[in-house]
């Protein structure tokens, strides 16, 4: 059966053959960065694409539509205005941090994407301690935002970046205590060895309430973490205009965009492996026929059929709520969110140790 | 106390959120809510109000013929100069001189599309027609001569 | 009343260092249109608002001086444009008052239930641009998708969407489309149903309510001191709906209610406004099947002239009190016309409510103002 | 109160006051230096006048008349109208401000159209036209050659 977990096998077997062990190594590195930068351009292609039809079908309207059937191609043709466009720098900006700060936040994106099981043994990186460097990578981004918002010498840049810093230090917390919640019933930070505990149901569908706790704590962190409404105080248009990115033009407000995007993406694949499984198609207990079935959809498909249905659901927060307040942002995470995943902690801690998961 | 206040607040916010996502989430499934009209695709089967103000015109018959006398009624009525009568004299067969309008001057891009000339019209010679795509590439093309070239007034309106 | 030195200190005091100095506008998604607020920032903190004015001045009442009686309605569209029905129907007002017009029944039923959909479409506009200044998208769609079906109306029956132009000394310009009974009620059927929609989305939401709930309360004496009039008086609990105080047109004979609320924050004035919008179906309702029969427009000199004299008008926009007033020296044009325009009033509240609090703040008490540039700088 | 007991309450305050009733509401004309006692005594008991609606300037030509609107915010169909002449060439009141808060936006745009000087104003600044702007636009002599105001 042609799977990607059969490609990659050929595929490494065959370098062997011809090149020496470092050799093969060095190549697929480069194959590998070479696949996430084009999965990068088609998840952003996708995604921009995919909010604007989300946003427009809620607005009761058509969106894109021209280009392309269906639009298909809109966002196509928008990247390439923006490569066309001049990347404007201000003149009083600190010109090194301007430029490099849409490339930081890039490549913490790019980072973030190692240890995600997009398949069956289909991993870039295996790391024992998947989550960890996936919740310690992440929050670097902040850096790139607060780059920006210094670096442009606006006033509305500085208010964006500020708050960001702000959100992004705070929500990590409670991404990190929900995250944590199914470490402890797992006992790995290892993604394939959560991805594994779930070869029996779900964790979400398992019916712990520990655990769907988690997850919605999860999903609220992660929204504010990627600012994205209600929590998009570092952009905020109506307020700051444009936040941290006022000043960008061209290619490099293109690289914030995107990079937004992809963090969208990663965490929800993240969520995705957690909570619904990662790339494990869904059985019913006893339900043979029907898991026999299941099983026949690759397990690419699942991974990202759970993957985008998390980025819906973000969407359609984004697309429903008014933002809040920037005290009122803080005061959900260390009034409500924080408490309750502190709670939810002990309580998972209880159930763990007392042996009362399956 | 405070616990079931904090509970209960956390509950209503909840609900009230996902009462939210309940609305949009029937708008993202019934497509046939969507409002969006097709403009350019749509101009067949665009349908305009019948008094809909886009522009002045002046009715011409089949043999060429207005019933605008050069009263100047709406050049007065206009609030900003928009038109503009030139007149001149007409031979009429009997040899009587009879005055007449040469060039009724009417500038759409100063136009507010009040209807007071209309309304000020004696005769019922010019009259608001629902066209409305007027963009054109030269501003000059805005100015328009309302009465067609070798018009005259229809018979037995003074 | 207020003390002159403490005066002095609002205007001129901007405390120590560390501010920082925002121009917000006149391009900024939040300021709707050209408004220039210099707002100084103390981190997220607002330490003061200035409004910088005159983007959109068109020296509407200089023009006026050169306008006959029946031109000048026109330019008034142009001020408030989101009322333009009223701000006519004030000017005919006036020119009636001073040439004492008898304006038959008919015209003034319509002249009421044109005024009152208008009311309905501006607050529609309202709480979409609300709710995008408080970062909700969706519903600015969902309330034009009522509003278009006004404005279709007033296309079958003015022949304009916006700038209507449909009211003359005397009555009306013309008479009202055939259809538009029929097209009023079906308007109030939809309108019916889909009101609900705000309150799930927007009204009972926690987080819209969060952010406007004690957020830029005014009190009704500094109501009263800023000139304050409309939904932002009412919702401090201020009476002045000029319809109950001094009737005009049809609304001495139809049932509604001022809603009045006491907390005189941006909530209060929000649901101001959404309650308004039921009392305006009321009137309509009370009218639509009762048109009367008859001439539409009164019998009219062919050269208005005023009489020698000072006229006021007092209309209630959707935004509050319009008062027209007018020096005539007995000739076709105005002497000196002044426009009393609500919204100058109540911008000039916005820098006493919104002072102390944050940036996010800014724009719900912003939003709640209502404001609409033209119609301050006219 | 009727317009007698008004002007006969007003007489004993400003006795140099007077009437004009042939309007829709009752005019009071004063002096220039009058308007700041008079605007206190107005807004106190028993008239209670606290709500300034409407605050312009009329130029007659001869003189800058002063309008000031006032009624009372528990009674809206009391209203008076207030009048001042001011002289032409050198046009200077007192503020009302201190009174009525929104008399500050309204002085400043009569101050920069007609070109009245406020006392004691706390930002007599230009609100709606540009800095440098030269003249007084709503004076009837004003006189704009590059933007034609009549037709």
């Amino acid at each position: 059966m042609l799977s990607l977990e059969n490609i990659t096998k050929t595929t490494q077997e065959w370098l062997l053959t011809k090149f020496s062990p470092q050799m093969a190594l060095t190549i697929e590195c480069v194959i590998v960065i070479l696949l996430c930068i084009t999965l990068f351009a088609v998840l952003g292609l996708v995604l921009v694409l995919l909010e604007r039809k989300v946003a427009a079908r809620i607005q009761i309207r058509l969106g894109p539509n021209r280009v392309g059937p269906g639009g298909i191609f809109q966002t196509a043709a928008d990247t390439l205005k923006l490569i066309m466009k001049e990347g404007l720098t201000p003149d009083s900006a600190d010109k090194f941090l301007f430029n490099l700060a849409p490339f930081v936040v890039m490549m913490v994106a790019m980072l973030l994407l190692a240890p995600i099981a997009f398949a069956k043994n289909f991993q870039i990186w295996d790391i024992n301690i998947g989550v960890l460097y996936i919740s310690s990578v992440s929050s670097l981004s902040v850096i790139g935002i607060l780059m920006a918002g210094w670096a442009s010498n606006n006033k509305y840049s500085l208010l964006g970046a500020m708050r960001s810093g702000a959100q992004i230090v705070s929500y990590e917390l409670s991404a990190g205590f929900a995250v944590l919640t199914i470490v402890v019933l797992t006992g790995s930070l290892r993604i394939s060895d959560i991805v594994a505990s779930q070869q029996n149901g779900w964790w979400l569908f398992k019916g712990h309430i520990p655990v769907i706790i988690a997850f919605i704590l999860y999903i609220i962190a992660v929204t504010a973490e990627t600012n994205r409404a209600p929590f998009d105080l570092a952009e905020a248009e109506s307020e700051l205009t444009a936040g941290f990115h006022t000043e960008y033009s061209g290619m490099k407000f293109a690289l914030f965009f995107l990079a937004e995007y992809i963090n969208i993406f990663i965490v929800c694949a993240i969520g995705a492996t957690l909570f619904l499984g990662g790339w494990m198609p869904l059985h019913v207990g006893s339900w043979v026929g029907f898991n026999h079935f299941m099983d026949y959809i690759p397990s690419s498909v699942w991974f990202m059929g759970k993957t985008f249905f998390l980025i819906f659901l973000i969407m359609w927060f984004r697309w429903t709520f008014p933002r809040l307040r920037v005290d009122q942002l803080l005061n959900l995470e260390w009034k409500y969110l924080l408490p309750i995943s502190l709670f939810n902690l002990l309580l998972v801690t209880v159930v763990a140790i007392m042996g009362w998961y399956f | 106390m405070f616990l079931k206040d904090y509970i209960s607040d956390v509950y209503k916010g909840f609900t009230s959120l996902l009462k939210g996502m309940r609305k949009t989430g029937y708008y993202f499934t019934h497509s046939k809510e969507i409002i969006t009209e097709q403009y350019p695709d749509n101009r067949a089967t665009l349908k305009l109000a019948d008094r809909f103000k886009g522009e002045v015109i002046m009715p011409h018959d089949q043999n060429n013929e207005h019933t605008c006398t050069g009263c100047t009624a709406c050049e007065l009525a206009c609030p900003n100069g928009t038109i503009k009568i030139i007149t001149k004299f007409d031979i009429t067969p009997e040899g009587k001189k009879k005055k007449a309008i040469d060039a009724f001057i009417y500038r759409l891009e100063m136009c507010t599309l009040c209807n007071l000339c209309i309304a000020a019209c004696p005769s019922d010679a010019i009259k608001m027609s629902p066209n409305f795509e007027h963009s054109v590439f030269d501003r000059s093309k805005l100015t328009k001569i309302l009465n067609k070239p070798g018009s005259k007034i229809k018979e037995g309106i003074e | 009343m207020y003390n002159q030195t403490d005066i002095i200190k609002d205007t001129t005091d901007l405390g120590p260092d560390g501010e920082l100095v925002v121009n917000m506008g006149p391009q900024h998604p939040a300021t709707h249109g050209v408004l220039h607020l210099v707002v100084t920032l103390n981190g997220e903190t607002i330490k003061k608002i200035e409004p910088h004015l005159g983007y959109i001045h068109r020296s509407i009442e200089k023009m006026c001086e050169s306008l006959t009686y029946r031109q000048f309605i026109y330019v008034t569209s142009r001020m408030d444009y989101l009322s333009s029905h009223i701000n006519n129907t004030a000017c005919a007002l006036l020119v009636e008052k001073g040439m004492q017009i008898e304006v038959p029944e008919r015209a003034k039923v319509v002249r009421t239930i044109l005024n009152e959909l208008t009311r309905i479409a501006s607050h529609e506009l309202w709480i979409g641009a609300m709710a995008m200044d408080l970062g909700a998208f969706t519903p600015f769609f969902y309330a034009f998708r009522e509003r278009e079906m006004i404005t279709d109306i007033m296309e079958d029956t003015c022949g304009a969407r916006l700038t209507m132009n449909y009211i003359v000394p005397g009555g009306l310009m013309y008479d009202i489309h055939p259809d538009f009974q029929t097209k009023v009620k079906a308007f109030i059927k939809q309108f019916k149903e889909k009101v609900t929609e705000y309150e799930d989305l927007v009204t009972g939401n926690v987080i819209f309510q969060s952010r406007t709930k004690g957020v830029g309360v005014l009190t009704a004496k500094d109501a009263i001191s800023y000139g304050c009039t409309g939904p932002v008086a009412r919702a401090s609990g201020v009476s002045c709906d000029i319809r109950k105080i001094a009737p005009y047109d049809a609304y001495d004979r139809v049932q509604f209610d001022e809603i009045i609320e006491t907390a005189g924050d941006s909530f209060a004035r929000y649901i101001v406004r959404v309650k308004e919008m039921n009392q305006s179906i009321r009137i309509i309702e009370q009218l639509i099947d009762n048109i009367p029969e008859g001439d539409f427009v009164g019998k009219t000199k062919n050269v208005l002239k005023l009489n020698k004299g000072e006229f006021y008008q007092r209309v209630e926009t959707a935004r509050g009190e319009l008062g027209v007033y007018i020096v005539s020296e007995g000739a076709t044009t105005p002497y000196r016309i002044k426009f009393r325009s609500p919204g100058f009033s109540n911008l000039s509240v916005l820098d006493h409510i919104a002072k102390g609090s944050k940036i996010g703040d800014l724009m719900a008490t912003m939003g709640t103002l209502d404001l609409v540039i033209p119609d301050i700088d006219r | 109160m009727t317009n007698e007991a008004i002007k006969e309450y007003i007489t004993a305050h400003a006795p140099e006051a007077t009437y004009d009733e042939t309007g829709e509401w009752l005019n009071i004309v004063v002096e220039a230096n009058q308007l700041k006692p008079l605007a206190n005594v107005l807004y106190g008991q028993p008239m209670q006048l606290d709500f300034l609606f409407c605050l312009t300037c009329v130029d007659y030509k001869t003189q800058l008349t002063m309008v000031y609107h006032l009624t009372a915010s528990t009674n809206r169909n009391m209203n008076i109208v207030i009048k001042v002449n001011l002289d032409r060439s050198n046009p200077v009141i007192e503020t009302v401000l201190t009174i009525w808060r929104t008399a500050e936006f309204h002085e400043r745009e009569v101050f920069e159209m007609f070109g009245v000087q406020f006392t004691n104003h706390p930002d007599l600044r230009k609100l709606i036209l540009e800095d440098d702007f030269k003249g007084w636009p709503l004076r009837k002599d004003f006189e704009d050659p590059i933007n034609m105001i009549k037709l």
